[in-house]
């Protein structure tokens, strides 16, 4: 054999490789498992529980990123050695953002997961994505307070790219829409958040938007509450996975929640297919994009076949039924349009409830095209 | 001759391969104090502490040792001591980080009334010195702080590994002395290169060599026959008094410089 | 003035979290001289312990009684796996001061990943007492109680660790036993002994924080203790490895530095400022602020 | 001024370097060239088309298996060059990721964010590593024993908060940054072109184990070897320690920066995972896992590493384990579980670490050669 | 060559060592007595630079070394062995010997030399080894030394460097009765007609007896005398204080 040998995809009745690369362990382990738990229910529902495309079966493979793009490259080069020509997954956006340029050097389609990064969207043709982006957390957020001509808001969230990324979406959205816009920003170790809820509360903002990430969340919540900035302001922030939810507290029901998707956010045909499908019956935050993913594979497969180019033809533009309801890929840099939500937490302790207040529509939710990379 | 306080039967050391000591055997007597003598490197230190049980980890034992009744190898050193045998280490091993006090106070045994004016009145110095760390003693002092924190107890046995090294002539004489009248209520094992010390304490004689045990008797015997010393320690007679012995103001025969080479 | 209040006491509450995680570090590193990176897992313990004893130990409950004996098992807890810790893997290791790190480090892999693999990766919310969710009106700033808590029980620990020091004879065996181990056998104590009750110490400690942090934190997770290991290491590198009060001193100074520079500067530079003063403090007091004594 | 006197570090549990004592004779002349034998071996590998189950996904020649063994040698050499510190000079730094990082971070900027070509990127990086090396270097030296270790810590603390502030958006944050190939050389992109990463990780392995072993073979590395175990007596012999601990700091932190350089083409990017202190716990368990001081321990003990690293997560979503019982299937798909268990079980069972195995089975394999 | 001036060291009030003036002549063997804790051997760390005194001034042929760090004082021709042996213990007796006969030979950065090559080195350190009686341990790892080898090992790394001053702290406590004579004359033979000049600390009187030139007597950190053995054993403060009443 040589060095530069690398297996060549089959013929026509021969499997269809995908590999998965996403957390099975690791700090998003979580997220990682609804996201393969939607996409099976999804491959279900798009090849209407034969597992096939026409005659050739949608073989599998996953693989365990940890979290650490080195894993996750290291699995892409591994995959795509052996021929794969799709690969799905990406659970952090760091993976995401390391694996899209593997994807497009080789030629191979990479449809990315729960990343939410907004860089995802435009990094070259071959990278699709299933997910929301945070652009879509922000107009969402943006929502709640109406009219933003000469509103102020206050942008409060860690140091580093997630909260980077939440600060300049809001300044463009809701500063652009007329609303000042400032932020406070905590480093992303902080475990003690009381100076900066004294510096939200002397700012006195009509809409406090908070991308707060990891464990420190829940001591977050009470601090802001316990400091009086929960009861004095609008405070938006996105609904995290249902685990969490007993981690506000009394927190909980003082919040606006922006949301990408909860149990009970739809009642789509796809949504009560994936609630059949999926362990324990109850979907959350993930299962959506694991569902989309499998869905944009199937149509990538069926119109596709083995070429790439072609399976990228058939997936930009196409518009299709998902658990959260009508689903775009824009043509122009492959963001994905979908609805989301404006949610409510109610009750309390450990038994919350989420409830949808307002879904706004993909178009609603758009966020502008990016310009394509690569 | 009464029954020995401690005797050492075959015993054998190996450390990292090495075969140190090979077939060691002696008795210790019940009174009195036994010196263990012989060149640098024959395995004397490494005698004592298979006694105690403080051979490297690395290390093998073999052999009998019995004090009393009771064989020692298979109990740990903790519980040797606490019943009553005492070891100073070649080394000294204080604790440099500890002061004086905290030594000394770190060798009181449980059950017994710690000695310290025993060992005060020997070495004033360390009753002045209380609150300085050990590590900060000169050689000397920190020689003088191996032995008090042994004499702080009473003991069934003690174990000494060159006791007078380091230490000025004036102290030489009085822990020589010291030594003295301790080893009429306690019996001593003793390693010491000072002859001058070993003429004056010693009564029995155990002389290693090579890892084996190369004469043993009276010491008295030893020291007096020359051919005998000079066989076994390697000492002339005239070079006993002019590099070992201790001098003093009646030393004088000695400080014609170039006289023994 | 009231913003200061608010900064100084939520600071020193912040002080007593370190100081209660690098007391148990302080101490082990201190006098058994084992840079213990698992001390994160004994923190993840006594906080699973707490947890799990408040929903399912009779007689325990987020509440009143009930809440103390949750802690107090979970206290137990912590000390049991510590003292198991030392006597299987520290112990058969003693004076190869290398291995015993590389062993705690394995330790903190294996045992965080084992509560992760047990009770998930996702934080739970931790059971505790109405009262410290609450604030109190300190000269019209709001203090949370759990900081308050946090440093009450942090004077408690520190009073009985200094007692336990001063009144009696482990603190000298062990650090003798850390000098030379053999040489303190020589002179007839059982040093193993002492250092495993030393770990026990250590790790009741860091149960004791792990329990009290999650009240703070609201919840309990498994890498929860790794977090706040990297600011205990530096408490208790400036107050100079072992010496308790030592640690106290540099805690408070920490917890006040981060808290008013992150008010007032930009966020972010708090981190800088404290690695700042540990680089500043070692470079010009190298053996810490306190040195190495443990007694004091 | 009176002595300041800092807790001590134990000396690593150090061998003597082989450099510095004659050869066993019973290798007799083969000795020499059995390193270049392995080299060779090592370079012929991609022709291989074996397949291995179990040990790895693909034949040799994969791209995966190419790109995971690339990893582990990156990773062999940095063990290797952490050892000149730790295990030869008896420097305890909690600090070395903080220069690979620099390697990885100053790489990837320059070709992505600067546009600069790659030799010339790495070049600048390469040397600007160093003489981080060199500034900090002189800056910790000035402590020894556990405060170095924490002062190098905290320098590389700043360096992780740095590349996490994603100042002027330089370095991705906690997202990272993926590597610009558009002005890499092509050879270097694209899958089937791994096997020229891997080739060039193995020159980089080579690169280090040369330096290091003609280092500590010199007449410095005798003095290092000197500076493990008495510093004092080192300068009373007439030899600056602060030089010669200074000039195997910075060595060693540009054989890193040289190992980031190698380690962001093969990864395609950086990401803040190799600016973290656990990247540097993880060297000391390589070189421990391997035999610190030894000429091959450290780089065994680094491959080993990566591998069970990379592997672990395949194992732990293996049907083998999933098919266990619940009490023994949900530590075992927690990779540092199994990696945690490894190391520690290795510390025990490898006292002095993989390359004290030859001793300690010498006795039976000549046994088995006598009959 | 050697020459101290008003050297003082205290630690708080306390005068370690106190005002001291020595000359020491090229060529000459200065014997050094006192009581333990007079401090003898903080003298030796004075002058080798490891502690900074607070007062007086230590001269080398005549420039002021004060100032200078250990290994300055070293290349310019300072030796010296420690009372409590400390050799490389993870060397092996023969790296030890070389390692200190390299740093003589000018310790300049060589990074890529094959260091096991330079037979200079290695047949200085064996000479070295052979006199002192080492030559047959020069495999055994130093740390595992005997205490009595050690003593050697210290005295073989002295002689290894070559200096022009030599400093000797207790050089003969723990050799074997055997022994000594024979390092006696090792010693001997460092000073004589070479112009080198020793300091040597020893409680075995009779050795220095035998070796001295002149005695300087260390008490309470000061010197009590400094004058000819004759002179000096006769002093009643020396009788009283150091050498006490004859076994
Ligand atoms: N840990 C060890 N590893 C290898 N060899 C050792 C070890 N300890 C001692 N030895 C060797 O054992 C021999 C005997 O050593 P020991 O210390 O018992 O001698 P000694 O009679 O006390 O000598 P001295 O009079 O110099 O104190 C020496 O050759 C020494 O090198
Ligand atoms: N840090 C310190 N604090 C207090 N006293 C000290 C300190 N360092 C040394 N000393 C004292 O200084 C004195 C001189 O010690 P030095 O080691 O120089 O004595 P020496 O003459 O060499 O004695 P020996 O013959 O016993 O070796 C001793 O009494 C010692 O206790
Ligand atoms: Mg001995
Ligand atoms: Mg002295």
């Amino acid at each position: 054999g040589s060095p530069q040998d690398t297996a060549s995809g089959g013929g026509d009745a021969a499997p269809v490789k995908v590999g998965l690369v996403y957390s099975q362990s690791g700090p998003l382990a979580s997220y990682g498992k609804q996201y393969i738990e939607g996409f099976k229910a999804g491959l279900d529902f798009a090849t209407k529980g034969t597992g096939k495309v026409g005659d050739r079966k949608i073989e599998l493979t996953e693989v365990d990123d940890a979290g650490d793009p080195a894993k996750a490259v290291s699995a892409a080069k591994d995959l795509i050695g052996k021929g794969t020509k799709i690969i799905a997954g990406s659970t952090s956006s760091g993976v995401a953002l390391q694996v899209a340029p593997i994807a497009a050097q080789n030629k191979v389609l990479f449809i990315s997961g729960p990343a939410a990064t907004d860089a995802v969207t435009g990094a070259n043709k071959y990278t699709f994505r299933s997910g929301r982006q945070s652009y879509q957390d922000v107009v969402t957020a943006k929502s709640f307070i109406g009219d933003a001509a000469g509103k102020k808001v206050v942008v409060f969230a860690q140091d580093g790219a997630f909260g980077d990324a939440n600060e300049a979406a809001v300044k463009a959205v809701i500063g652009g829409a007329g609303a000042t816009v400032s932020s406070v920003r905590a480093p992303a170790s902080a475990t003690e958040c009381t100076p900066f809820a004294s510096q939200i509360k002397a700012a006195k903002p009509d809409l406090l938007f908070v991308a707060w990430a990891g464990t420190t969340a829940p001591a977050m919540w009470q601090t802001l509450d316990q400091q009086g900035v929960l009861s004095s302001t609008t405070v938006v922030t996105g609904l995290d996975i249902r685990a969490s939810w007993p981690t506000f507290g009394a927190a909980g029901s003082k919040i606006s929640f922006l949301s990408h998707y909860f149990d009970g956010a739809s009642d789509t045909e796809a949504a009560k297919a994936a609630k059949a499908k999926i362990p324990g019956g109850t979907l959350d935050l993930f299962h959506p994009d694991g569902f989309a993913a499998a869905q944009m594979v199937v149509r990538a497969v069926q119109e596709g076949g083995d070429d790439v180019d072609k399976m990228i033809k058939a997936l930009e533009g196409w518009q299709f039924d998902g658990v959260k309801g009508k689903m775009t890929i824009r043509a122009e840099d492959h963001a994905l349009l979908q609805p989301m939500y404006q949610a409510k937490l109610s009750g309390s302790g450990t038994a919350f409830t989420a409830a949808a207040q307002k879904t706004l529509t993909g178009d609603e939710s758009a966020p502008p095209v990016a310009q394509m990379k690569g | 001759m009464t029954e020995p306080i401690l005797s050492v039967e075959n015993l054998s050391v190996r450390i990292a391969g090495l075969h140190i000591l090979q077939g060691v055997s002696f008795e210790v007597a019940p009174t009195g104090v036994t010196v263990l003598l012989g060149r640098n490197g024959v395995g004397k230190t490494t005698t004592l502490r298979a006694i105690v049980g403080l051979t490297p980890r690395n290390g093998e034992v073999r052999g009998t040792v019995r004090m009393g009744a009771r064989s020692l190898l298979a109990r740990p050193t903790h519980r040797l001591v606490r019943d009553g045998l005492g070891y100073v280490p070649e080394d000294r091993c204080v604790f440099a980080g500890l002061t004086v006090t905290e030594n000394l106070r770190l060798a009181e045994r449980r059950g017994t009334t710690p000695a310290y004016d025993k060992v005060y009145a020997l070495f004033p110095e360390l009753d002045r010195r209380g609150r300085q760390r050990a590590g900060s003693l000169s050689g000397g002092q920190q020689q003088m702080l191996a032995i008090g924190r042994v004499l702080l107890n009473d003991n069934r046995l003690l174990l000494i590994d060159e006791p007078t090294k380091g230490l000025a002539p004036k102290v030489v004489t009085e822990v020589a002395e010291v030594l003295e009248r301790v080893g009429e209520s306690v019996p001593v094992l003793l390693v010491e290169q000072n002859l001058a010390v070993v003429r004056r304490l010693a009564e029995d004689a155990v002389v290693l060599s090579a890892g084996r045990v190369a004469w043993t008797g009276d010491a008295h015997d030893l020291l007096l026959e020359t051919a005998l010393t000079k066989s076994l320690l390697g000492v002339g007679a005239e070079v006993k008094v002019s590099a070992r012995s201790e001098p003093g103001p009646r030393a004088p025969q000695s400080r014609t410089k170039g006289g023994a080479a | 003035m009231s913003t200061v209040i608010l900064l100084t006491l939520t600071g020193l509450g912040l002080a007593a979290l370190y100081f209660l995680v690098a007391s148990g570090l302080s101490l082990v590193f201190g006098l058994a001289d084992v840079l213990n990176f698992a001390h994160g897992l004994f923190l993840g313990v006594g906080a699973y312990a707490t947890w799990w004893a408040a929903g399912n130990l009779p007689g325990a409950g987020p509440d009143g009684l009930g809440f103390l004996v949750a802690v107090a098992f979970g206290v137990l807890a912590g000390a049991v796996v510590a003292v198991l810790v030392e006597l299987v893997l520290i112990r058969p290791l003693y004076s190869r001061t290398i291995e015993q790190v590389l062993v705690t480090v394995g330790l903190s892999l294996a045992g965080v990943a084992l509560l992760q693999a047990t009770w998930g990766a996702d934080a739970r919310p931790f059971p505790r007492p109405g009262w410290t969710r609450d604030v109190t009106s300190v000269l019209g700033a709001q203090v949370p109680n759990a900081g308050l808590l946090l440093i009450v029980a942090a004077a408690v620990v520190l009073g009985a660790l200094l007692a336990f020091l001063r009144f009696t004879r482990y603190g000298l065996i062990i650090r003798a036993g850390v000098e030379n181990r053999e040489m303190v056998t020589a002179l007839g104590i059982d040093v193993r002994k002492a250092f495993t009750l030393v770990f026990a110490i250590g790790g009741a400690a860091a149960a004791l924080a792990g329990a009290l942090g999650s009240v703070y934190f609201g919840t309990v997770s498994p890498g929860q203790g790794g977090s706040l290991l990297i600011f205990a290491f530096i408490v208790v590198v400036i107050g100079g490895m072992g010496s308790v009060v030592g640690s106290a001193y540099a805690a408070v100074a920490v917890g006040l530095l981060q808290q008013f520079v992150n008010y007032y500067g930009t966020s972010g530079l708090g981190d800088l400022c404290v690695v700042g003063l540990l680089a500043v403090v070692l470079l010009l007091r190298p053996q810490g602020l306190a040195g190495k004594v443990a007694h004091a | 001024m009176t002595e300041v006197k800092s807790p001590e570090v134990a000396a690593p549990p150090a061998a003597v370097p082989d450099e510095l004592t004659p050869g066993h004779a019973h290798w007799h002349g083969l000795r020499p060239y059995a390193p270049l034998v392995a080299l060779v071996v090592a370079a012929i590998v991609p022709y291989s088309t074996v397949n291995l189950p179990g040990i790895f996904e693909g034949p040799l020649n994969s791209p995966g298996t190419l790109q995971l063994l690339a990893i582990c040698l990156v990773f062999g050499g940095l063990a290797a060059g952490y050892d000149l510190l730790f295990g030869r000079t008896g420097m305890l730094s909690f600090g070395h990721a903080l220069y690979f990082a620099a390697g990885v971070y100053g790489t990837d900027v320059l070709v992505t964010r600067a546009g600069l070509p790659l030799w010339q990127a790495a070049l600048l990086t390469v040397t600007g590593g160093t003489i981080l090396a060199a500034l900090l270097g002189a800056v910790a030296l000035r402590t020894v024993g556990i405060a170095f270790a924490m002062v190098t810590l905290a320098f590389a603390q700043v360096g992780a908060i740095l590349v996490a502030r994603d100042f002027g958006g330089l370095t991705g944050g906690e997202e990272g940054l993926p590597l610009d190939v558009s002005g890499l050389p092509a050879a270097l992109v694209g899958v089937t072109n791994t096997v020229n990463l891997y080739w060039l990780a193995l020159a980089y392995l080579a690169l280090v184990v040369l330096v290091v072993h003609r280092v500590s073979g010199s007449p410095t590395g005798r003095v290092l070897a000197g500076l493990r175990d008495d510093e004092r007596r080192i300068g009373v012999l007439g030899l600056d320690p602060y030089r010669f601990k200074l000039v195997a700091f910075t060595l060693a932190g540009g054989l890193a920066t040289a190992g980031g350089v190698v380690y962001c083409l093969i990864v395609g990017g950086a990401s803040p995972h190799v600016t973290s202190s656990e990247l540097t716990l993880s060297l000391l368990v390589m070189v421990v896992l391997g035999g610190p001081g030894t000429r091959w321990g450290p780089v065994l003990g680094g491959i080993l590493y990566m591998y069970l690293d990379h592997r672990l997560t395949a194992f732990g979503s293996s049907d083998a384990v999933n098919n266990l019982p619940a009490v023994l299937s949900h530590p075992l798909s927690q990779p540092l579980f199994v990696l945690g268990t490894v190391f520690i079980l290795a510390v025990y069972f490898f006292p002095g670490g993989l390359a004290s195995l030859r001793a300690r089975l010498h006795p039976l394999l000549a046994a088995v050669r006598r009959r | 060559m050697l020459a101290t001036r008003g050297l003082t060291w205290r630690i708080g009030e306390v005068a370690i060592v106190d005002s001291v003036y020595l000359d020491l002549a090229p060529g000459e063997f200065l014997g050094v007595i006192g009581p333990n804790g007079a401090g003898k051997t903080s003298l030796f760390n004075l002058i080798t630079g490891l502690r900074r005194p607070t007062e007086g001034r230590i001269l080398l042929d005549g420039a002021d070394v004060t100032e200078l760090p250990p290994h300055r004082r070293a290349r310019l021709g300072l030796g010296r062995t420690f009372q409590a042996s400390s050799v490389f213990g993870s060397l092996t007796v023969r790296e030890n010997v070389r390692l200190a006969v390299q740093a003589h030979r000018g310790g300049s950065m060589k990074l890529w030399r094959r260091a096991a090559a330079d037979r200079e080195v290695a047949a200085a350190a064996d000479a070295a080894l052979d006199r002192v009686g080492l030559a047959h341990r020069g495999t055994a790892l130093a740390g595992t030394l005997a205490h009595g080898e050690k003593r050697k090992l210290e005295i073989a790394l002295l002689l290894a460097g070559e200096p022009r001053v030599m400093l000797l702290d207790e050089p003969m406590a723990g050799v074997s009765a055997e022994d000594v004579p024979e390092l006696v004359s090792v010693i001997r033979s460092l000073t004589g007609d070479s112009g080198r000049s020793v300091l040597m600390v020893e409680h075995h009187m009779d050795v220095i007896l035998e070796l001295a030139d002149r005695i300087a007597v260390m008490h309470h950190g000061a010197l009590l005398a400094c004058d000819t053995p004759d002179t000096v054993m006769a002093n009643a403060t020396v009788q009283e204080a150091y050498l006490g009443e004859s076994l």
